[in-house]
């Protein structure tokens, strides 16, 4: 006997949650990826748990989809992400369009910017 | 019964008469623009058929006792009706004869005259039209037919005011004329859709002998919003500046349309329905009021002026005022018996003058003085006697009518319509022989013979035959007064002579003759200066050579509350308001537009964040409902 | 209610995934953010393990903390960027960030509240073994497996194709200097 | 409503002459000029003709809707191809007819996309035409969008000042009303719970609500409303006309703007009696300061086209204003003067657009004198102009004469002040003309030549049907009446008219003070 299936629920919401702070806050699009992986990774979570309760290997069968998919997401988003970096020289994602950032923020974080 | 039908032969004598000049202009118009003798022959000759006509009508129904009348319905729509007929009755019969008869003469007289002229075709398509459109007036049965052809004569009028199309003036006079009796037309609409819709019919028959549904008010309010019409087309009182300008035109057309004819529609008009008007009192007073203001400004415009035809201008509309107050007076048989004398002395007035324009090429009384205008003997003769019927000296036609007018006016209620009468008598000799007396008497005169100046095409034969006809006409006329009242007075009312008639009857020529001697002494002696007693006084000459400011008026009704005022008003309003709103709306949609598109465009965190939104608002609502 | 041991774990698994990954996203250095990551997929095989599917424990450890996260290293060292190049978002966006998330936790909430109670009853321990799992995969998911390889092979090319698209705007953007 | 059958699908001939037509156009090789211009102007001259027999064939005596065809074509929704005319669009046949074809004729002299351009052009009257007899308003929309979306080439590609602006105003105005037809007529089709889109069926057998009449009413009013110029709705009219080549402004104003008033009559009037009644008075009112105002911005226009598509505002303003006061007469005239305002001013664009041609200058300050050089050109301009008066004798002077009447009757205040806007219509009318045709000659266009003779039967046609209508105005008003007369009685008791009442008060109260 293990723990009940809702404490699984439970630990997939958190870690959903702790993937969804981490890509609609942070600005940098390489966080974004980390926090897109961290929800998959939840997901896998639940699915698997879910498989375990209801006696049905589906749910392995879906977390295995999922790291296949997430691989795949990886690859293609990293590139994406070193092909902007080399166009911008940022990984701010606001600033990846046209190349450009909205003027306030860019000001008001001038002095910080590194390179 | 109100009517007898038509007979079957005078029904066909009237609508030939009328038809065969609306013949005439489209076969011009359409085929002879280009044939100028062809043109002209087919004119005359149409105008001939229509006097013929005419004559015959007069003829067989000399001796009618009831108005004929029959109409056939021209368009129908639900429950209103056109109906086009013809109405016959002594009036009706009177006026057809005139205006046949004048036409035909004018367009006699215009073969020669205008003889040359690039337009030669198209003057005589015009003038058939004009024919038809009076023919259609004076036959009318109803107001709606009055009101067509009404509109008609005043087209014909514009286009031949304007006739010489390249000078400027001469299009903004036909502009005026049209515009400023439209006016007028406006309220006779307003007038007529009364009548039609609340008092229930259009029939001047039945409108004359109150078979109407209106209320003494209402008749009041209809008769004067008709009595606007009037006033528009002849030239009353404040609607009168357009008819002096009208001048502009050629000679022939300012004898036909702008004094002996169409102008007196609007006094026909009101003959016409005389029963009708005097079935309000105000309306009457009203119409005598205009009347007298009109004769007494105009005779004073008359006074000052320089320019021939603008004179007898000022005359007609002043002779016009006299029939209007004499209508208004109730002496019905005076009013028609003035229009017609007038239109035959009227129209030997302006012949003559255009003899003289011709041959000297030149408006100004006194330069036609100085150039030897008085050689031209016949031409003088004519005029002379003219004058003399329009200053009001027997044994001239003018003379009659004009005792007739002073009768009416003396048994009118108030005297002082009278005193203004008597008053117009006295300027009306003055200003005639004024005229008279500048070309008659020239302080410096040129050498050589009657357009030995410009070597100008002199006046023909068939000018001076015309000439000669219209002479008769005026020292004849006058002596047919007697036959003319039994005529004509088969249904009109009948003015009683009051108590000042002998005194108007005595005080009438001897003003004439009064003011003719004023007329010598300030311009025939030798001794006199030849500059009239208004002129002497400076801003009593320049009101009346300015038109007592009419203009100004009109010029700032039109340019500055018109142009400058609500049209430039509603521009604006097109302009800020209405697109001012387009570009609101449109500007709209493109910022919401942009909006929408920003979250297209590469904001990667908003658009998760819209997708997370909702995602689970979606989910939590499921949940929840 | 008594705890196995087995509950002692998922415990303890539980708070070194919860922890790890809330390092993960805090760091503002990527490459710490990337090895905590790591402790997080680790501890996620273990939990996977425990939850009867060894098989994905291994995949899980092979595939997610082996492959992938050596190639955010790889990417990380390889773009090197400044750790205190990262602005913080307008006060505006943080705060509907937070809503979005409040949605989020909200909609968690309702969903635990609502929940069957039989959910409450703890799991039997099972395993499926890696043969049951792999011919229930290829007798049953035979086509999404297919699908999936296809996916992958698909992301290769395009992960290929956007390197090298990347040089070459680089190059022709260096070339006018 | 009488439903006569066809002995011959006289109609659909119409439809099928003109997409013959358009098709042949499209096969003839590219640079065939000559060809196209033939082919187009002996589609319409076919056209024509048919228009023309309709007319006379139209059965007076029996009256209802004739020459009715009708297919079924998606029977699931009750959509069918179901065509007919009444009183009110036999006329309307008649002017599409002839400015179809003196449009045509008019574009003789165009030697730039010829074959695009008249393919465009059919396609546009075709479905001018299929608005006109349609009695299905699914076809009736169909029809509607066909004969708008042809404008925007038309304007963009052939246009003269300021084309891209006037061509996207116009059709996005243009949509924005069907935008508001659609709904209409899908709420119709909805709430009468018929499943038929067949206006006789619906006028049979649905009986709507006061409110659905209402709501649709308005709908429909705006929606074509846009189309008929209804102030404060006009706006792109006047920049359209400006901006469209000759023969697109001549259909424009002359004809498609009728398909906006005759929207408002066939599906508005018809379906929605209630609603119609419910809002003449707004009609009313609109219509008015549409007819006051047009005349009014127009008086201001330098522009010759500007001025005309002010006075079209005047113009269909009194179509409004016939249609607002639901009498017989008004009816009457509005449709009557819907045919004679088509005519007019296709008459008007057409001899405009000649002076345009030989000046290249539409600015009336530039003008002047052309009467002297081009008599038979200016000639046209000053009919049209005076038709624009009413002068009577032209056909224009029975409608507005109609509609006043009318109008007087139901709404005496609005009727006066309309009837008094008539002198400045005269005044602006007048002064275009003496400002273009008369006056001393500018030497600039003493070289101008005047039409040639097959230029001139376009005008000249034009010019007779409103001289041949203005003096037999009866053949008209009979036709109308076939289908007014049933429509106004459907109605049920007449309306109200406003009596003498209140004016004789205060007449009466006026007098007493006068001594």
């Amino acid at each position: 006997m293990i723990v009940p299936y809702t404490h699984v629920m439970l630990l997939g919401a958190i870690v959903f949650l702790m993937g969804m702070i981490c890509t609609l806050t942070r600005r940098n699009l390489m966080m974004i990826i980390v926090g897109l992986e961290i929800m998959l990774n939840a997901a896998a979570i639940v699915f698997v748990g879910a498989g375990l309760e209801f006696g049905q290997i589906e749910g392995q069968v879906m977390a295995l989809f999922i790291v296949a998919v997430a691989a795949a997401e990886v690859s293609v988003g990293l590139a994406m992400v070193v092909c902007i970096y080399r166009q911008t020289q940022s990984l701010d994602p606001q600033c990846t369009e046209d190349s450009r950032c909205p003027a306030g923020t860019e000001k008001a974080s001038e002095p910080a910017s590194g390179p | 019964m109100l009517f007898q039908p038509v007979p079957e032969i005078s029904l066909y004598l009237a609508w030939t008469a009328a038809v065969v000049p609306l013949a005439a202009f489209g076969a011009i118009l359409v085929f002879f623009r280009r044939l100028p003798k062809t043109a002209a022959a087919i004119s005359v000759a149409a105008a001939a058929v229509s006097l013929i006509c005419a004559v015959c009508l007069l003829v067989r129904h000399w001796n009618m006792d009831a108005p004929l009348q029959s109409a056939v319905t021209w368009m129908a729509s639900g429950e209103f009706e056109i109906a086009v007929g013809v109405l016959l009755d002594p009036l009706s019969l009177v006026m057809l004869v005139i205006v046949a008869s004048i036409a035909f003469l004018v367009q006699v007289y215009s073969l020669g005259y205008m003889a040359g002229d690039a337009g030669y075709g198209r003057y005589f398509g015009f003038m058939s039209l004009f024919s038809w459109a009076m023919f259609g007036l004076v036959l009318a049965p109803n107001i709606v037919q009055v009101f067509i052809f009404w509109e008609l004569v005043g087209l014909s009028s514009y286009l031949l005011i304007g006739f010489w199309f390249e000078k400027f003036s001469a299009t903004r006079a036909g502009k005026k004329a049209f515009i400023m009796t439209r006016a007028g037309d406006t309220l006779f609409f307003w007038g007529w859709l009364i009548l039609l819709v609340w008092g229930g019919t259009l029939s001047i028959l039945e409108l004359n002998s109150g078979a109407h549904g209106l209320s003494s008010a209402m008749t009041t309010a209809a008769a004067l919003l008709v009595f606007g019409g009037i006033m528009g087309k002849s030239a009353q009182f404040p609607l009168m500046t357009w008819l002096p300008d009208a001048m502009e035109g050629p000679t022939p057309v300012s004898a036909l349309l702008h004094s002996a004819t169409m102008v007196a529609a609007g006094v026909f008009l009101m003959a016409r329905l005389f029963g009708f008007f005097s079935q309000s009192d105000l309306a009457m007073a009203a119409a005598m009021a205009v009347g007298t203001l009109s004769m007494l400004l105009s005779a004073t415009m008359a006074m000052v002026s320089r320019d021939i035809k603008q004179v007898w201008a000022y005359s007609t509309i002043s002779q016009l005022g006299f029939m209007i107050m004499a209508l208004a007076a109730g002496g019905y048989a005076a009013g028609i018996f003035h229009l017609t004398t007038h239109a035959g002395f009227k129209a030997l007035l302006f012949l003559c003058a255009g003899v003289l324009i011709h041959a000297h090429e030149t408006n100004d009384m006194f330069e036609l003085g100085r150039a030897g205008a008085r050689r031209m003997k016949a031409a003088m003769v004519c005029m002379t006697a003219g004058a003399l019927a329009l200053a009001g000296i027997w044994p001239f036609s003018g003379f009659f009518s004009k005792e007739a007018v002073m009768g009416a006016l003396a048994g009118a209620d108030n005297r002082l319509w009278l005193f203004c009468g008597l008053a117009g008598v006295f300027l009306t000799a003055h200003y005639t022989f004024r005229l008279i007396f500048i070309i008659l008497f020239p302080r410096t005169e040129a050498a050589g013979g009657p357009g030995a100046r410009h070597g100008s095409v002199s006046a023909n034969a068939v000018m001076y035959a015309v000439l000669g006809l219209l002479t008769v006409f005026t020292l004849a006329a006058g002596f047919f007064a007697q036959g003319f009242e039994d005529f004509i007075r088969i249904h009109g009312g009948h003015a009683q002579e009051g108590h000042l008639a002998s005194l108007a009857h005595i005080a009438s020529p001897v003003l004439a003759v009064a003011g003719i001697v004023a007329a010598w002494m300030q311009f025939g002696s030798n001794a006199s200066d030849q500059v009239g007693f208004a002129e002497k006084i400076g801003p009593v000459g320049r009101l009346f050579a300015r038109r007592w400011y009419l203009d100004h008026v009109y010029a700032w009704i039109t340019g500055r509350l018109l142009d400058r005022g609500i049209a430039e008003g509603c521009r604006r309003f097109e302009n800020k308001v209405i697109e001012g709103a387009l570009t609101m709306i449109t500007g709209g949609v493109v910022f919401f537009g942009r909006m929408a598109a920003g979250w297209q465009r590469a904001m990667i965190q908003p658009k998760l964040m819209a997708a997370f939104a909702v995602m689970f608002g979606l989910i939590l609502i499921l949940l929840v409902v | 209610m008594d705890m196995t041991v087995y509950a002692v774990f998922f415990y303890i698994i539980a708070a070194l995934i919860i922890v790890s990954a809330g390092m993960a996203i805090t760091r503002k250095h990527m490459v710490h953010a990337v090895l905590y990551l790591v402790v997080s997929f680790l501890a996620t095989a273990l939990l996977f393990y425990l939850l009867g599917a060894p098989l994905l424990a291994v995949f899980q450890v092979i595939i997610y903390a082996g492959a992938i996260m050596v190639l955010f290293l790889f990417i990380v060292m390889m773009i090197r960027p400044a750790p205190a190049g990262e602005r913080s978002l307008t006060a505006g966006r943080l705060a509907a960030a937070f809503g979005v998330c409040g949605i989020y936790v909200a909609a968690a909430l309702v969903l635990a509240f609502m929940a069957a109670p039989e959910a409450g009853r703890p799991m039997a321990a099972a395993a499926a073994s890696p043969f049951a799992f792999g011919f229930y995969l290829f007798d049953r998911h035979w086509l999404a497996v297919e699908m999936v390889s296809l996916l992958l092979l698909v992301a290769l090319i395009g992960a290929l194709h956007l390197g090298r698209a990347g040089r070459r705007n680089q190059s022709e953007r260096k070339e006018p200097l | 409503m009488q439903m006569h059958a066809a002995q011959f699908p006289f109609l659909s001939t119409i439809l099928l002459i003109c997409a013959c037509g358009l098709a042949l156009v499209l096969v003839l090789p590219k640079n065939s000029n000559a060809a196209v211009k033939w082919v187009s102007a002996a589609c319409s001259a076919a056209a024509l003709a048919l228009s023309v027999f309709l007319f006379v064939a139209y059965d007076r005596g029996a009256g209802g809707m004739q020459f009715v065809e009708r297919l079924d074509w998606i029977p699931s929704m009750g959509i069918s191809y179901l065509n007919g005319i009444d009183g009110f669009a036999a006329p309307m046949l008649l002017l599409t007819g002839i400015v179809f074809f003196t449009g045509v004729v008019s574009m003789w002299e165009l030697d730039y996309r010829v074959k695009e351009f008249f393919a465009l052009f059919i396609l546009l009257v075709l479905g001018v035409y299929g608005m006109f007899m349609a009695l299905d308003l699914f076809f009736i929309f169909v029809w509607f969008d066909v004969s708008l979306l042809p404008m925007y080439l038309l304007i963009v590609i052939w246009g003269s000042s300021d084309r891209e602006y006037g061509a996207m105003k116009l059709t996005l105005y243009l949509l924005a009303g069907s935008a508001l037809i659609l709904p209409g007529i899908i709420y119709l089709a909805a709430v009468s719970g018929l499943e038929t889109f067949s206006v006789p069926a619906l006028l049979e057998n649905a009986s709507f609500s006061g409110f659905e009449q209402k709501t649709a009413f308005l709908l429909f009013y705006i929606g074509f409303g846009i189309l008929a110029g209804v102030w404060p709705f006009h706006s792109w009219s006047p920049t359209g006309h400006v901006a469209a080549p000759t023969a697109v402004s001549m259909l424009h104003a002359g004809v498609l703007m009728k398909i906006g008033a005759f929207g408002i009559l066939r599906i508005g009037m018809f379906l929605c009696p209630a609603g119609w009644m419910y809002w003449s008075p707004l009609m009313a009112v609109l219509a008015v300061i549409g007819i006051v105002y047009g005349v009014m911005v127009g008086l201001r226009q330098t522009d010759l086209k500007f001025v005309i598509g002010y006075s079209s505002v005047s113009h269909m303003g009194i179509v409004g204003l016939g249609f607002a006061t639901m009498t017989v007469d008004g009816v009457n005239g509005a449709v009557f003067q819907m045919f004679a305002h088509g005519i007019m001013t296709a008459l008007f664009f057409s001899a405009v657009g000649h002076i345009y041609d030989r000046t290249h200058t539409r600015e009336i300050g530039e003008l002047g004198g052309l009467s002297a050089v081009m008599p038979a050109a200016s000639s046209y301009f000053i009919i049209a102009a005076l038709a624009g008066i009413g002068v009577p004798g032209l056909a224009s002077f029975w409608a507005e004469l109609l509609v006043f009447i009318a109008a007087f009757r139901v709404y005496p205040a609005l009727a006066v002040i309309s009837v008094g806007v008539l002198v400045v219509n005269a005044l602006f009318m007048l002064r275009v003309v003496r400002n273009t045709c008369f006056g001393p000659l500018s030497p600039r266009w003493a070289h101008l030549k005047d039409m040639r003779f097959a230029m001139g039967i376009p005008r000249a046609v034009l010019a007779a049907a409103i001289v041949f209508f203005g003096l037999m105005p009866f053949l008209m008003y009979d036709l109308i009446q076939t289908a007014s007369v049933p429509l106004i009685h459907s109605l049920g008791p007449a309306i109200g008219h406003a009596g003498p009442e209140i004016v004789e008060t205060l007449l009466t109260k006026l007098m007493s003070v006068w001594p």
